[in-house]
């Protein structure tokens, strides 16, 4: 057991950082500092993939055939962590980590050579249609209905939930082609164009005002069969390789690491009667603790690391991954609230949009605090409820 | 020991209740997102049906009613998220105007009845973690002037004040009691300057400068540099009011999640059905009920003057801010999607009760203040 | 609204004081000081059963005519927290708390006159037959069989956490009649003498060392069909009838002010590199919160007594006031351990039998807090566990 | 970065696992209700396996393993709630006596590997809140003695201890990290009073009283007013094997609970099949697991040297409080009556996590001593 890192990783990490230093433009690192939610504005991000895609690094975790980088799993670690050390805007994940590993698992050549390269460049913007207004965390009782008719499928339903539906030009979605079978079969995956005819698209507004989520509406809309991945019926095991396509999940620690070091320089700036917050023990209490839990979790994401590199299972460790990293985020956008105190009651939804020049009421540093604490909350909600998380631990893991 | 509402005060409540079922403010909140107006028209139906008048004496043409009367209006309010500055101007506004001089009061508590008086109290300050002694903002005394020159932040309904209560310290540093004074200062006066701001629970807020602003001593409530007792003790009025809405509010959050859960479907059955939720609400219910009851602790001990109102106070705020901080989570996360929407009435209240804890002290705050006060 | 205290309530609390004060003598005081469970040592509560009986108050809430009290609701609930205040030995409940009501409200005549006095003189050590190892939560699906033989009842079966039943020379128990009928019906209430041949009694040591509970085995036992109460078949009605008689239920927050004032006390003698415990921000954060918690319990525990007063059903209240009050004790417990530090980890349960003269090692005050603990544990489980609670609320109060 | 044991780990691990098949002491814990003497036999088996000259240089006698070692051996020994005064002895004593003069070390090291030496670690006093630098009890310099007076408090092993490491005061005041020296004292020593007592865990200690307690110069180890950066990271390598053995215990009581939970039949189902104790149990999973990876985190950290790795010290043991006092409650609440009783095991695993948040400092103490070294 070591920690040591060879040198070529040092090497590594070295060239990814002098990368960042002379690639981030001032746009694109402030749009990243500013960012409240797993999904960043997408103006920045989309410029921020096409640096990447021109270095050959916007999708470092696909099959070096197909555009990725070959690097081994330490190294998409390091490229991760630094991304996230430099408070890069999150690349839109929806083609890049959903619908481009599905094509690639599942997809025909064919299909793969006709998106993958535009999913990298950007070109396709990708929404994803599972859930519905019925079938949140119960995706197997989607009600979304494709007919066949001809070539083509005549699609009738709604689909909830769809990020960035509103900037997306192609979807793709589960859909029921089959309503007898079991609930999890006689479903197929879709790919469709966001300009057919019969698609209605309406955002939702979200809590912190932004309209991140759309529902969308399919009134007869005809979909080429070909535009199928995987056989009919049969989309349900294409969803799922995603999952063993991202065995061991996200790594939340080197996030979590950052927004604390930038809680704890707020709490210096705070001042109570006896100095300033970060000298109070009681801050410093919470604080300790939100930091020897997240130092846990780092170590339960190099465990996972460390199987995944010796070619086995993480297992039961990545169940937890999810719901730990997503709770600890929660916990620490509420330490931050807390830390504000009524600084983050002051409500300035607009100073986020990039390139907005209206000055900020308030330290700068508070504007992002409130609109992230409430974003934050969704992710317990999304990718599978925490609940869902827990059941499978539950099941799978101890047997219940 | 009684917990009945007298007739007086289930009147009030009737009345209250009734305003609420036929104005809620939950589709204001979906529809406001930049800053407006007052809402004079709500306003003057306040003025018209008493309320404003609930505080203050009868000699001063109240109604000469106290901290219940207002909790039981309040809690009403809070169930229709009312956000007409009732606590700002009459509650911490009149509670100042009440100790001003004659010569003050006859001045203000007559146009504030009429509902042509805004106020507002202008005590927190950026970058320092609030408590009255925290208070840093000088107040220089020049012969019998007294000049403020400073900011001070997310003073609630500071920007339809027309009259601001202004905390500042006349002696003295931060962390020091004595030394604090407070004065009234027209919002409109030369030097003041304000940014109007809107706030997360949908309700404003103004950062308001001062720069060479000048006041007489006339301008003083209190004795100089004995501010603090007065502006705790109406703080602390403020509070419990603050309290009573967010109970009335929290009361709303439990029963639409429940009523959510009831009815929403997944895997089968309503999500309502699951173990796990129920008991989580079962322990909504419970954090509720226990705010219910810090609320009677605290405005009980406060109307009858109990050595231990201040501390009852605080664990009232402490509570609220940790119950309501579990309550609002939970209902999101039991809404599901849902609950993350600005659609649905549920996230303006969570909105709500999280900006309370961010108010006048957070939880923590409180729970030192109670053991400071022990 | 008020929380005004006429004065003749004033001067009945006065006269309960000085009874107190006049009355306990060192032993029982000493007794009461030392008790770790709700379950005080049988002796010194006994003692002191035997003052409160010959004074008249030995059960404050029967009905006059049985040897109650004819006090009003808060008259009874000033007497029960003075005696928590002057930190008397509760006294066992089995016989006062729980059989008695059930002769009350469900037994003849002729059981009342043979029982009660009994009961109150403490000539008749009660134990209760409920739980099984089977049936612990769930009650309904006891099995210990009574078969009708003549006159007699012949019971076969065991009973588990039969508290004190190595004291008890009586026991009143549910037992199955008919296994036909659903769980709830076909169960009878029996009294049964302890010496009986057929039963033996196995204690059961505790996490604290102590055999408080007992399994009792019914080999053949022969109990005459006059002890019966109630119907045969409808024992459910009869120990129902308990949670009528007790609406309202226990009264916690007395107790833990007193235990959080001792608490306090002790934190004061713990000195820390910068000055006592109590001076700490972080203990006086945690201190401060439980508080917050046992004041908010204590306006709950009114709010039961005014609607009972008032002659309203507290309804709701009632079913929390058992977890907040149980779940309470359990964090009280926990921070007097935590307040304690080492002290608390030294084992010394001998030292807790009263009367013995043994030196106690560490501070005397320590003693106590870790079997306290570890007793305390228990309390979320019996008395229909805190899952059984919070199931009452969602499904009766919530309506889920 | 590798978390893969090394051949000769897994073996140390093999034959610790085998040991504790073999032996496991929980019957004892059910047995022991009255001061027992030091299990020779155990102990002598330790001996001949080797398990005690795990930390030592090979130098002297040891088989030049680490902290890694302990790690593996001491986690098997927790599952076994195996109580031989492993860390008192090898882990802080051994780790005391290699920072010994050489003189001590001869006299010491060869016997303690022979397993004839019992040590412990005098630290602790009464009513003063465990750390290192809070240590009050005096040692006074008259010469080139040291006379000690005072007690020491739970000090583990002390009952069976031949030598004693007592950590005191030799200038300054408490809170002062300077000034603390360190002394091995013969445990028969005239003026040594010793009171054993059990500890909740079923483990043993004494309250030692020292009585005019005179030793010699060549009686310190290290530096006179230089004891605490030694006792530090002796009792760093202390706080990283009481870990590792309560992962031990921490994963017997989650696989207990769990498999007990699917045997227990309530209300017709096994009870392991309610939601609610399904995500319970989930969350002592998670918890459990947290805890392993602090305790690597923090070994791994020590072995190699890295900066932060007093801080990670901290992190663990306050997780090690937490995550033990939620994994044990649970533990017992799941279980039941029976989870209260002196029979089933579960309840001496529950006894030794909770005794173990007691000693060396509990969570609070750790999470602030984290804040310090931040």
């Amino acid at each position: 057991m070591d920690l040591r890192v060879p040198e070529q990783e040092k090497a590594f990490r070295d060239e990814v950082r002098t990368f960042l230093e002379e690639s981030l433009t001032p746009e694109i690192r402030e749009a990243g500092r500013m960012v409240t939610s797993v999904f960043a504005p997408v103006k920045e991000a989309m410029a921020w993939q096409r640096i990447l895609n021109d270095k050959g690094w916007a999708a470092p975790q696909w099959p070096k055939e197909f555009g990725g980088t070959g690097w081994s799993v330490t190294q998409r670690a390091i490229f991760a962590e630094e991304l996230v050390r430099a408070e890069t805007p999150p690349l839109v994940p929806m083609g890049l980590h959903m619908c481009g590993p599905c094509l690639i698992g599942c997809g025909t050549e064919e299909q793969q050579k006709e998106y993958l390269p535009k999913i990298l460049s950007g070109e396709h913007f990708w929404c994803q249609g599972y859930s519905e207004p019925g079938s949140g965390s119960d995706l197997a009782s989607l009600k979304t209905f494709a007919e066949k008719d001809g070539d083509d499928y005549i699609l009738n339903g709604t689909k909830i939930w769809t990020t960035y539906a509103h900037y997306a030009n192609k979807m793709f979605a589960l859909v029921r082609t089959n309503r007898d079978d079991k609930p999890q079969q006689g479903i197929t995956f879709l790919l469709l164009d966001m300009d057919l005819p019969g698609i209605t698209i309406e955002p939702i507004v979200g809590l912190d005002e932004v309209p991140e989520q759309c529902q969308v509406f399919f009134d007869n809309v005809r979909v080429p069969q070909k535009n199928r991945v995987g056989e009919e019926n049969d989309g349900w095991t294409v969803a799922k390789y995603l999952l063993t396509f991202e065995r061991g999940g996200q790594e939340y620690a080197p996030g979590l690491n950052v927004m604390l070091e930038k809680i704890r320089l707020m709490a210096e700036k705070q001042q109570t009667a006896f100095g300033p917050l970060t000298k109070d023990p009681v801050w410093q209490h919470k604080f300790a603790a939100l930091e020897a839990d997240v130092l846990a979790l780092e170590f339960t994401e190099m465990r996972i690391k460390s199987a995944l590199s010796a070619g086995k299972d993480p297992g039961a460790l990545s169940s937890m991954s999810k719901i730990l990293g997503t709770e600890l985020l929660q916990n620490v956008t509420e330490l931050r609230i807390e830390t504000l105190g009524s600084q983050s009651v002051i409500w300035q939804p607009q100073a986020l949009v990039p390139g907005q020049e209206q000055p900020v009421i308030g330290p700068e540093y508070a504007l992002t605090a409130m609109p992230h604490y409430l974003n934050s909350r969704a992710c317990s909600i999304y990718g599978g409820s925490n609940e869902v998380q827990r059941g499978i631990i539950a099941k799978a893991v101890l047997g219940l | 020991m009684n917990f009945q509402l007298s007739e007086e005060q289930q009147m009030l409540a009737d009345s209250a209740k009734r305003f609420v079922r036929d104005n809620s403010d939950v589709e204001k909140h979906r529809q406001n997102k930049k800053l407006m107006p007052l809402d004079a028209a709500t306003w003057q139906q306040f003025a018209d049906l008493g309320w404003l008048a609930v505080p203050f004496e009868e000699a001063h043409g109240g109604l000469g009613m106290g901290p219940l009367e207002t909790m039981v209006l309040l809690e009403a309010l809070g169930e229709g998220l009312i956000m007409a500055p009732y606590i700002a101007t009459v509650v911490l506004g009149g509670g100042f105007l009440r100790q001003a001089s004659a010569a003050q009061r006859a001045e203000t508590i007559p146009a504030l009845l009429e509902g042509k008086l805004q106020v507002a109290f202008a005590a927190e300050e950026y970058e320092r973690v609030f408590t009255l002694e925290n208070t840093a903002m000088a107040a220089d005394l020049k012969g019998s002037e007294v000049v403020l020159n400073g900011t001070k932040s997310c003073v609630m309904n500071g920007d339809q004040a027309d009259l601001l209560v202004v905390l500042a310290r006349t002696v003295g540093q931060p962390g020091d009691q004595d030394g604090l004074s407070l004065f009234l200062v027209d919002a409109n006066a030369p030097g003041v300057e304000r940014v109007a701001h809107r706030t997360v629970d949908g309700r404003q807020g103004a950062e308001i400068r001062f720069n060479q602003v000048k006041v007489s001593e006339a301008a003083r409530i209190g004795e100089l540099n004995g501010g603090y007792a007065i502006a705790r003790d109406v703080l602390h009025e403020g509070l419990l009011a603050l309290s009573a809405e967010s109970v009335g509010s929290l009361s709303v959050l439990l029963n639409e999640t429940v009523e959510y859960s009831k009815t929403r479907q997944q895997f089968g059955m309503p999500i309502g059905k699951f173990q796990v939720l129920q008991f989580r609400m079962a322990d909504m219910f419970i954090a509720m009920e226990q705010t219910r009851s810090l609320l009677l602790a605290a405005t009980l001990k406060t109307v009858e003057g109990h050595a231990d109102a201040a501390k009852a106070v605080h664990a009232m705020k402490a509570q609220l801010g940790r119950a309501g901080r579990k309550i609002a989570q939970e209902a999101i996360q039991i809404h599901g999607g849902m609950g993350m929407t600005d659609e649905l009435g549920v996230g303006h209240y969570v909105k709500r009760v999280t900006g309370v804890d961010g108010l006048f002290g957070n939880a923590d705050v409180h729970l030192m203040a109670m053991a400071r006060s022990a």
